[in-house]
């Protein structure tokens, strides 16, 4: 982004216009006047095409190895440990000595492996994890695509990620990639409607399905959707992460359970690129995370002195860090535990909120309440129902087997078999130790 | 959009859609078949594209690619190895074939030879406001027809692919059996341990 | 050569007989449904290809035409796998010349 | 939108009556002999259904390295070491059952400091190997290893104390037939000192990050379940065996170097699932750290080791003695022919009988179940295999 700017400055004081480094948009209007002027214009959006994508990627792949230091260091400091500290100042080479790693190793694949779709999802799987970048915006007119079904978009072009992922499974010819593919596919098809309803709500309360519209509409009302849906926001972060096979929902690469999941006969630099793609799909979705309930490159005015990406990337970091936290902190829940959160939690939470949204839409347009009234009061009931609505859930949704608590008692003097079990259990005071329970 | 960017998107994907389609007919696995489908369902949802249908082109590889060739692979996935063979064709192959290439000469002669009056006016903006508008517009009662249908469909599919309890339990039991082998003595006397019913595990 | 309504037509064509064959000459149930999911996509690829080369209100029909086309593929899909399921359950295969219960 | 929204409702439904239902056959599934959560070289063959176990089989032996056999060939002294290698995360109680089998057969006396320093450091092995235990246990229910590096921490600190002690961490080759191999170094007992201190908060810690925990608490408990009666009567032993809530100590139903002197007490759980196991853990460190509190308070002066000559020639006869290990009852069985070697060596490895129970324990679970199963149930292969 920043040689961007740079040339664009360079270029813009040459041909002597004053370019805008805030809007790289810019850059690419500089790009296509310029070729018009000899050129064919379909040239022009070609080459702007390519540009641009060569832009994403050469955002994409730097930040992917400092992402890997990060992630590996934040975790390291949760565990109590230095992390990478070898290779290059404080390890940040570590992620460019393992790639060289990654890539001179030798490119297994099981002699029963089914070699076409065996070798296909490696780099099918780049396609979806790149389009996505292409309707984020990094600035009020700064998306490669500003679609006016972005958030459509967004999800078609993500749900394309499971099927890939499905092809390494099944092509593997390994029980466990199977098992992980499978794991997937349910998992993906699953969290993906309390996705779209999370953002249903937002597209029914902003009225447009422009991503940026959706940042345009929280810049205009001077609020972000967080404030406004917080329940949307934490089920789509919930989904988001297990949308991205993190902990607590990375059923299918539970190492613990299944070795690798869906990627475990590959390796060398195959790896490497699920690897490379996972973490960028973390990235992009902490940063269309950021977008849609942060207010993505709009901060109350900040954005008029600081250029709009540099905040986009500042939330989006914060929401990365959250991502990280979570992998670091939680234990794995297993896959039926994961199925009926969603369907019998997030489902029915989000679809409450679509219908807040409506009758909170309605009574803005046709009632015409005054939003600067209006909306506070309305952020204030929602965040209360959402509080209500998790206490219920943590008080319903509870099994049988966590209702009692846990006990330890101490046995004392009784030492034996049935019968001191037996006195130890009918013994009437509290147990020493308890924990759990309702 | 230029005509030269416009022919090399409508050749490249009429050729990825026909490709696709095509390979479905040839490929002996079912797994394979699917991929394929996918392929030209993907061409299919550019050729949307360039005809400016944006909003139905998203839908279609949200619903197509995610979602229905996932579930197709699902269900191969549930049938046994042997069920994966996509190579057998019907006997009677031969009518079918004549059936088919009476209909494609009759539907490409009518394609060819009617004159369609055809306009090429500005496309469509906004497509998705304006189909949502007509949909609770002008055909509300389709919409909830479809809902209805829909839902229906849930249920329907549901019942139809959900095993019957005691149907379950037989086939449990069975399995137990199977399982045991004629380990007719139980080594130990003792009450079964809680095993938590589905209820309790779950969630 | 400008690209019309009749190379879309055409292409539509195509892809619905392709289709139909598969559907016509597959054993495989879920071959057959894949035949079927071609024959709807060479449908909505012609629709959509008169919703652009039509007039506007032409334009607007043929597109929620469409997603009800996308709808109901949909639903068939997700029954007509259901229905493979329980014949497989029933039967142990899914060849459709071999479920020939129903013959006299 | 909507539309699309219903349809994948739809075809959810049928996704989820599709899994749940018997269209697949079962899967044969092996984990290990590699496999990240098998805790060594150890083969579970699981028949799936879908994700639920039918039967699961354990294979053993891959670990297997003639320890039995190769001690005939060895004198008493000799086989110390091989002790330590059986279950290499507890080798402080290998070692002490052996020489308590050793020195029953020998008839030899043990000085009272030497008993005093057996139980610390049979007691510190608890801690470190519990905090192992729970910690890959709670890997296994698929945490990103942070509480397993928090507590490898504390085992660090005990497996420093080993190290300043004998020299060595892992094997430690500690223990002598008549007491110790060296009295205890000036540094030990302030850093031990430090150590008692220090592990209450951390203890606390533990407590306070991962008791509560809801996602530990939907995985482990209800999960991994056997009743008391099917637990003594596959003689399971250790926490597996008192989290049932069978009050089964050694060293209280068979006190050994002086346990009778120290007060302690047995915890037990309710029922006998994997959190209890889990949290039987917990409070058995804390029960060790009392123990420790009172060796270091009443420490004994004197000699560390009886005199027993290097090559000992027992009257033929046989031995049994027992104690209870991290893991379960921990015997060795020595029989003597007069000879400097024993005639035969056998082990009861607490790891091996527990291990029994799993497939009684996972059947019924789904995959992840029997992992975390696997994980409470804290086997070592090398104790399973010798």
């Amino acid at each position: 982004m920043t040689d961007f700017a740079g040339l664009t400055s360079v270029l813009g004081s040459t041909l002597g216009a004053w370019y805008d480094f805030r809007d790289l948009n810019n850059l690419q209007r500089l790009i296509t006047e310029w070729i018009a002027d000899w050129g064919p214009d379909w040239l022009a959006s070609i080459i702007a095409g390519v540009l641009g994508t060569l832009g994403i990627l050469g955002v994409i792949g730097p930040t992917l190895l400092i992402l890997i230091w990060v992630e590996r260091k934040v975790i390291a400091r949760f565990q109590q440990r230095y992390g990478p500290n070898r290779v290059g100042p404080k390890g940040l080479l570590q992620p460019v000595a393992d790639a060289v790693k990654l890539i001179l190793k030798e490119q297994l694949a099981p002699r029963a492996a089914d070699k076409l779709i065996f070798f296909l999802p490696p780099v099918l799987i780049f396609v979806p994890g790149v389009l996505i970048w292409g309707v984020l915006p990094f600035g009020p007119r700064m998306s490669v695509a500003d679609l006016n079904v972005g958030v459509l978009f967004l999800l078609a072009v993500s749900g394309t990620t499971v099927l890939v992922i499905f092809m390494a499974g099944w092509s593997s010819n390994n029980k466990y990639a199977l098992f992980g593919a499978m794991r997937a596919v349910a998992m993906s098809i699953s969290y993906e409607v309390p996705m779209v309803l999370a953002l249903l709500t937002l597209v029914v309360f902003s009225g447009t399905m422009s991503i940026n519209g959706i940042v345009e509409w929280q810049q205009q009302e001077d609020v972000i959707f967080i404030l406004l849906f917080p329940l949307s926001a934490i089920a789509f972060f919930f989904a988001a992460s297990a949308e991205l096979n993190r902990t607590p929902a990375d059923i299918s690469e539970a190492e613990s359970e299944i070795v690798a999941g869906y990627h475990t006969e590959y390796s060398g630099m195959r790896f490497g690129l699920f690897y490379a793609v996972e973490l960028g799909n973390t990235l992009v979705v902490s940063a269309f995370i950021a977008t849609f309930f942060l207010g993505g490159w709009w901060l109350w005015g900040l954005d008029q002195w600081v250029p709009s990406w540099i905040i986009l990337l500042a939330k989006t970091g914060a929401v990365y860090f959250l991502l990280i936290w979570t992998r670091g902190t939680l234990p794995r829940l297993r896959v039926d535990q994961l199925m009926s959160f969603c369907w019998k939690a997030l489902v029915p939470a989000t679809l409450l909120f679509v219908v807040v949204a409506f009758v909170e839409r309605t009574l803005l347009i046709s009632e015409g309440w005054d939003t600067t009234v209006a909306l506070p009061i309305m952020a204030v009931f929602n965040i209360a129902l959402t509080l209500g609505a998790i206490m219920l859930f943590a008080r319903v949704s509870r099994p049988a087997a966590l209702r009692r608590p846990a006990r330890i008692r101490m046995a004392g003097t009784e030492i034996g078999g049935l019968r001191a079990a037996r006195q130890v259990a009918s013994r009437t005071e509290e147990p020493q130790f308890q924990v759990g329970g309702d | 959009m230029s005509d030269f960017g416009f022919h090399l998107a409508f050749w490249s994907l009429a050729a990825m859609t026909l490709g696709g389609a095509s390979m479905i007919m040839i490929s002996r696995n079912l797994i394979h078949a699917v991929i394929w489908l996918v392929m030209s369902m993907l061409g299919v949802a550019g050729l949307y594209l360039t005809l400016s249908a944006d909003f139905i082109a998203v839908v279609q590889v949200l619903i197509y690619v995610g979602a229905i060739s996932v579930l197709m692979l699902f269900a191969i996935m549930l049938t046994p190895r042997a069920e994966r063979d996509n190579s057998q064709n019907m006997k009677t192959g031969g009518p079918a074939a004549l059936v088919v290439i009476l209909v494609m000469i009759s539907t490409l002669w009518v394609a060819i030879d009617t004159d369609w009056g055809a306009v090429r006016e500005a496309a469509l903006t906004e497509q998705a406001r304006l189909i949502g508008e007509s949909l609770i517009k002008h055909y509300i009662l389709p919409f909830e027809i479809g809902a209805v249908l829909l839902t229906a469909a849930l249920v329907g599919a549901i019942a139809l692919a959900r095993q019957d309890d005691e149907d379950a339990a037989v086939h449990a039991s069975s399995l137990q059996a199977e399982l045991e082998g004629d380990a007719s003595v139980d080594p130990v006397d003792v009450v079964d341990p809680p095993i938590p019913s589905d209820g309790e595990a779950g969630s | 050569m400008i690209i019309g309504l009749e190379h879309y037509l055409v292409l539509g064509a195509l892809l619905f007989c392709i289709g139909f064959f598969i559907a016509l000459s597959k054993k495989n149930a879920i071959g057959v449904l894949i035949g079927v999911e071609l024959m709807l996509n060479a449908v909505n690829l012609t629709l959509i290809a008169f919703s652009r080369f039509g007039s506007a209100e032409v334009a607007l029909s043929t597109q929620v035409f469409v997603v009800f086309i996308i709808a109901v593929a949909a639903a068939e899909v997700a029954v007509g796998l259901a229905l493979a399921l329980v014949v497989y359950r029933n039967r142990q295969t899914i060849s459709v010349d071999r479920t020939t219960l129903l013959k006299g | 939108m909507t539309m699309s929204d219903d349809t994948r409702l739809a075809m959810q439904g049928t996704i989820e009556a599709l899994t749940s239902g018997d269209g697949s056959e079962p899967v044969v599934v092996n984990l290990g002999p590699q496999h990240p959560s098998t805790h060594g070289v150890f083969r579970l063959k699981v028949t799936l259904d879908g994700e639920i176990v039918q039967d699961a089989e354990m294979r053993i032996g891959y670990l297997h390295r003639s320890m039995e056999k190769l001690a005939e060939e060895r004198t008493y002294t000799q086989n110390i070491p091989f002790t330590d290698r059986i279950d290499y995360l507890a080798a402080m109680s290998n070692n002490l059952a052996y020489c308590l089998a050793a020195e029953e057969l020998l008839g030899v006396e043990v000085p009272p400091r030497a008993n005093a320093i057996r139980v610390m450091f049979a007691e510190l092995q608890r801690v470190a190997s519990h905090a192992m235990a729970n910690g890959t246990f709670i890997n296994d229910c698929g945490a990103w290893h942070t509480p397993l590096f928090h507590m490898f921490r504390d085992r660090e600190r005990v497996l420093d104390m080993f190290e300043m002690t004998c020299g060595a961490r892992l094997t430690t080759n500690y223990m002598r037939i008549g007491g110790v191999a060296f009295d205890l170094p000036d540094e030990l007992l302030p850093t031990l000192e430090q150590f008692l201190a220090d592990m209450p908060e951390n203890i606390a810690n533990y407590e306070a990050l991962l008791l509560e925990n809801e996602i530990l608490h939907a995985r482990a408990r209800g999960i991994g379940v056997i009743s008391p009666e099917m637990a003594i009567n596959s003689s399971l032993s250790g926490p597996v065996l008192r989290a049932t809530g069978v009050p089964w100590d050694l060293r209280k139903a068979n006190p050994y170097c002086g346990y009778e002197d120290y007060e302690f007490d047995v915890p037990v759980g309710e029922q006998g699932d994997c959190f209890d196991r889990f949290l039987v853990r917990m409070a058995e460190v804390k029960e060790s750290l009392k123990i420790l509190r009172q060796v270091v308070d009443t420490l004994p002066d004197g000699p560390w080791l009886a005199d027993v000559p290097l090559h000992a020639r027992p009257d033929p006869g046989e031995s049994y003695a027992r104690v209870e290990s991290p893991r379960g009852e921990l015997g060795f069985y020595l029989v003597s022919d007069g000879g400097p070697a024993p005639y035969r060596f056998h082990c009861r490895p607490p790891s091996l009988i527990n291990l029994t129970a799993l497939k009684e324990m996972s059947i019924g679970g789904t995959l992840a179940d029997a992992i975390v199963t696997l994980g409470s149930i804290d086997i070592v292969v090398g104790e399973i295999d010798r």
